[in-house]
């Protein structure tokens, strides 16, 4: 296998696509980093789950407000602008359509666009959070996630064997070798590394990738 | 990112023949006044837009606000709790004519529909209504005992409000009594067009005192000392103005 | 027949049974007359359908604010603690059982609690506003009417002829005759003006009057 | 009326055992430690509480608060959307080993319950969770040609929450986003008591600003400088404090 996108990488190229005044959540963890790499001149307005809308990036060490924190428990600040409001109104939000986009992690995303990204089996505390919401919510659900798991199988498949977290919710996969997304029950291949061909790609893809015109070259800055 | 429009005319221009259209407003309090006239003016003078479906607590007072827009024909449906007031004369009129349609939607049902609609939630039970005429051929059933009455969310197309102060974020902050329905319009409708009476930049409302936060807001327009329709009609006024 | 209390008078009974600290909807019209005749040392807290709760009384002609007012359009004043909501939160409390009493007008109440005060019937314009919720809703529901209407025909019925507002809803009705519970489908009368006999009642009544303990008198105060 | 409570003890001495308690916060923000800790007091010194059901977005981080109610052996059932934490060890063990129970509900699903149950809707349908096992036997239905989830309105016996501001007759305002599940919890439970951190003569909140009116708050205790979960847990704290 070639080389492949860092995690800041796939950040910074979910963030390419999130536009100017969008209204956007990012799941906790790994997605929570395409806030930084907002392009110059946009600015996007984050949503968190907890009740705060149009927050700010985190305090320096130190100045953190623990009444001031993100779904994922963590520090962060205030702009002008920031508005807070209680969880029944912050999943109106979610639920109701209001939300741009939500950019999310993923165990396995199925050509369906079904999304497992909650639990890996019956196995310890089962933990859902706020993603089978966001997942049903949001304009747009986009994915960022390895294009394959830790020991090398496909995360992108026919169907998700872990337990789903929504079913046809996902249209956009941005993975560590390719941008692909989700038509009408197909992955649409839509950028690829350049140093990877079509053939390797679908080696390593557990369901047909699609051609739809051309596929562009995915690259991306140093980050 | 800045939500702001230059005037009046611009905020309603985009309203088409047939929209679902919410309104502000119990009675006179936290009604757009100046909204709704700019919507008739525009009316007025292009024919558009006309056949609107309109989404209020009443169905207007006098000759002024809802009651005007009902006067001038704009209006094919009213879906209201209590279509009547002081002097609703231009809606009874067209309504025993047999020229404007009445959904009549007990109030609470009426708001938490709206509500539903902008939380995304297609469907409830509620006890209000079960066994009268508003729930008939409306699905029923039963929980822990009790019977209640299936209602359905309600959407719009658009949206027209009054706040007291909006930022260009659109942020809103409401006057008393003059909050009612507008909360919930903002959330439940496609494209919220609010007018303000005081603009601010972002800052300019404390977080903690935000009613409607931005999200659920699309255009502000300052109208600095609204009109209260409750002063234009105990002054009887009509719009557009009668010729002397 | 004899005498009967005025409106001022039922409105003064009904307001007897409000308890300190109570949080009362008053209907539009003459039910507004409740908030009067407070006991003293007891204070009330009033819930008003358009988003207030604990407004005081109406201000000076001329010192009306048009954006504090009462669902029936009458100004109000501010006291120390009120405070603003918007419509779905003001029927939250309305249907989810905050409310302790509310008291409504009637066209007619059944014996078995059904109650019709929105429509005398297909004719003109239908209005409904918030009495539909409110029979549902509040811990307690009564009613205050005069015990027959305007030509003589009893307002108190075995069912209600005229379209309903709720069913099984009301179990307290003030009269300008007596006050008349309602227990399991039957009227049980508490009180009655002390020169009516209980025959002459029961004759401007549509359903048994049943007993159940004495029968108090219903006396008021000149008000 | 006057809804002030003197001390801590008092304000929680009528949760009975097999309660269902609503807590508010999420992780430690808008946790009220000193409640929680009363009723962990009340416990020890009585053996009551127990066999509770909490419902809460997580279940306890560290060995304070929930956690350290579910240490003690109080709490027979969790309901929340995310048993997780930094340090979850306590829920995790007794969770594995069988000594508690588990419905684990999506988080806006968990909202819209508790709100539900405030606002006296028995059920709703919700697009979360449709196709999930976390949807597993409930009722189903289809809209417009989507599919919906019918889930039930969750209520409680008693809410503990923390506020910023309170007044005597209950009316509340927040601190940043420990308002979270408060305002929404107050309104679902039969019995609301609330730790303010400030309390004030009715007047002293702008009507304007106020959340939870105080129709939703049955009682107020105050507790100036309330602790932080999230410092407490950073300083290794135990409670009870564990002798040294």
């Amino acid at each position: 296998m070639t080389g492949k996108l860092t995690n800041a990488q796939i950040a910074w190229r979910a963030a390419q696509d999130i536009h100017d005044g969008a209204y956007v959540n990012l799941g906790i963890g790994f997605p929570e980093m395409v806030a930084r790499f907002q392009p110059k001149g946009r600015q996007a307005i984050f949503h968190t789950e907890n009740g705060i809308l149009g927050f700010g990036e985190a305090p320096a060490p130190g100045q953190e407000d623990w009444d001031l924190i993100n779904a994922g428990k963590k520090a962060v600040t205030l702009k002008p602008g920031t508005a807070f409001f209680h969880h029944a109104d912050s999943f109106a939000m979610v639920r109701g359509g209001h939300l741009d986009v939500a950019i999310l992690g993923a165990y396995q995303v199925a050509q369906t666009g079904d999304l497992a990204n909650w639990s890996t089996g019956p196995k310890g505390v089962p933990a859902v959070g706020g993603a089978m919401d966001l997942v049903h919510g949001a304009k747009r659900v986009a994915v960022i996630t390895d294009h394959v798991t830790k020991d090398g199988k496909p995360k992108l498949l026919d169907r998700c064997t872990l337990p789903l977290t929504g079913v046809a919710c996902v249209t956009r996969v941005y993975t560590s070798l390719a941008v692909v997304d989700i038509v009408d029950g197909r992955f649409v291949l839509r950028e690829k590394l350049p140093s990877l061909s079509f053939e390797e790609l679908q080696s390593l893809t557990g369901a047909p990738l699609h051609l739809d015109g051309g596929v562009a070259d995915l690259t991306c800055p140093e980050v | 990112m800045d939500k702001r429009i230059e005037n009046l005319a611009q905020a309603v221009a985009d309203i088409p023949d047939g929209a679902t259209v919410m309104i502000g407003g119990f009675g006179g309090s936290g009604a757009p006044i100046e909204l709704i006239h700019a919507l008739i003016d525009r009316y007025l003078a292009t024919g558009s837009p006309r056949t609107l479906t309109v989404i209020n607590n009443n169905a207007g007072n006098g000759h002024v606000g809802i009651a005007a827009m009902i006067e001038q024909g704009m209006v094919a449906k009213m879906v209201c709790s209590f279509p009547r007031s002081a002097d609703p004369r231009v809606f009874t009129e067209k309504y025993l004519a047999g020229e404007i349609e009445l959904e009549l939607v007990p109030q609470g049902t009426l708001a938490e529909r709206i509500r539903a609609g902008g939380a995304g939630i297609p469907a409830f039970y509620t006890p209000t209504g079960f066994g009268t005429d508003l729930a008939k051929g409306k699905p029923v059933a039963e929980f822990d005992g009790r019977s209640y009455v299936q209602e359905r969310w309600l959407k719009a197309d658009f949206a027209l409000i009054k706040a007291e102060t909006g930022d260009s974020l659109g942020n809103l902050t409401y006057r008393m009594a003059a909050r009612n329905f507008a909360p919930i319009m903002a959330m439940a409708a496609a494209r919220t067009i609010v007018q303000v009476s005081h603009a601010v930049a972002p800052g300019g409302i404390d977080p903690e005192a935000v009613v409607t936060p931005g999200i659920f807001v699309d255009a502000i327009v300052e109208v600095p000392n609204p009109a209260q329709e409750e002063d234009l009609n105990r002054a009887n006024a009509h719009y557009p103005e009668v010729a002397a």
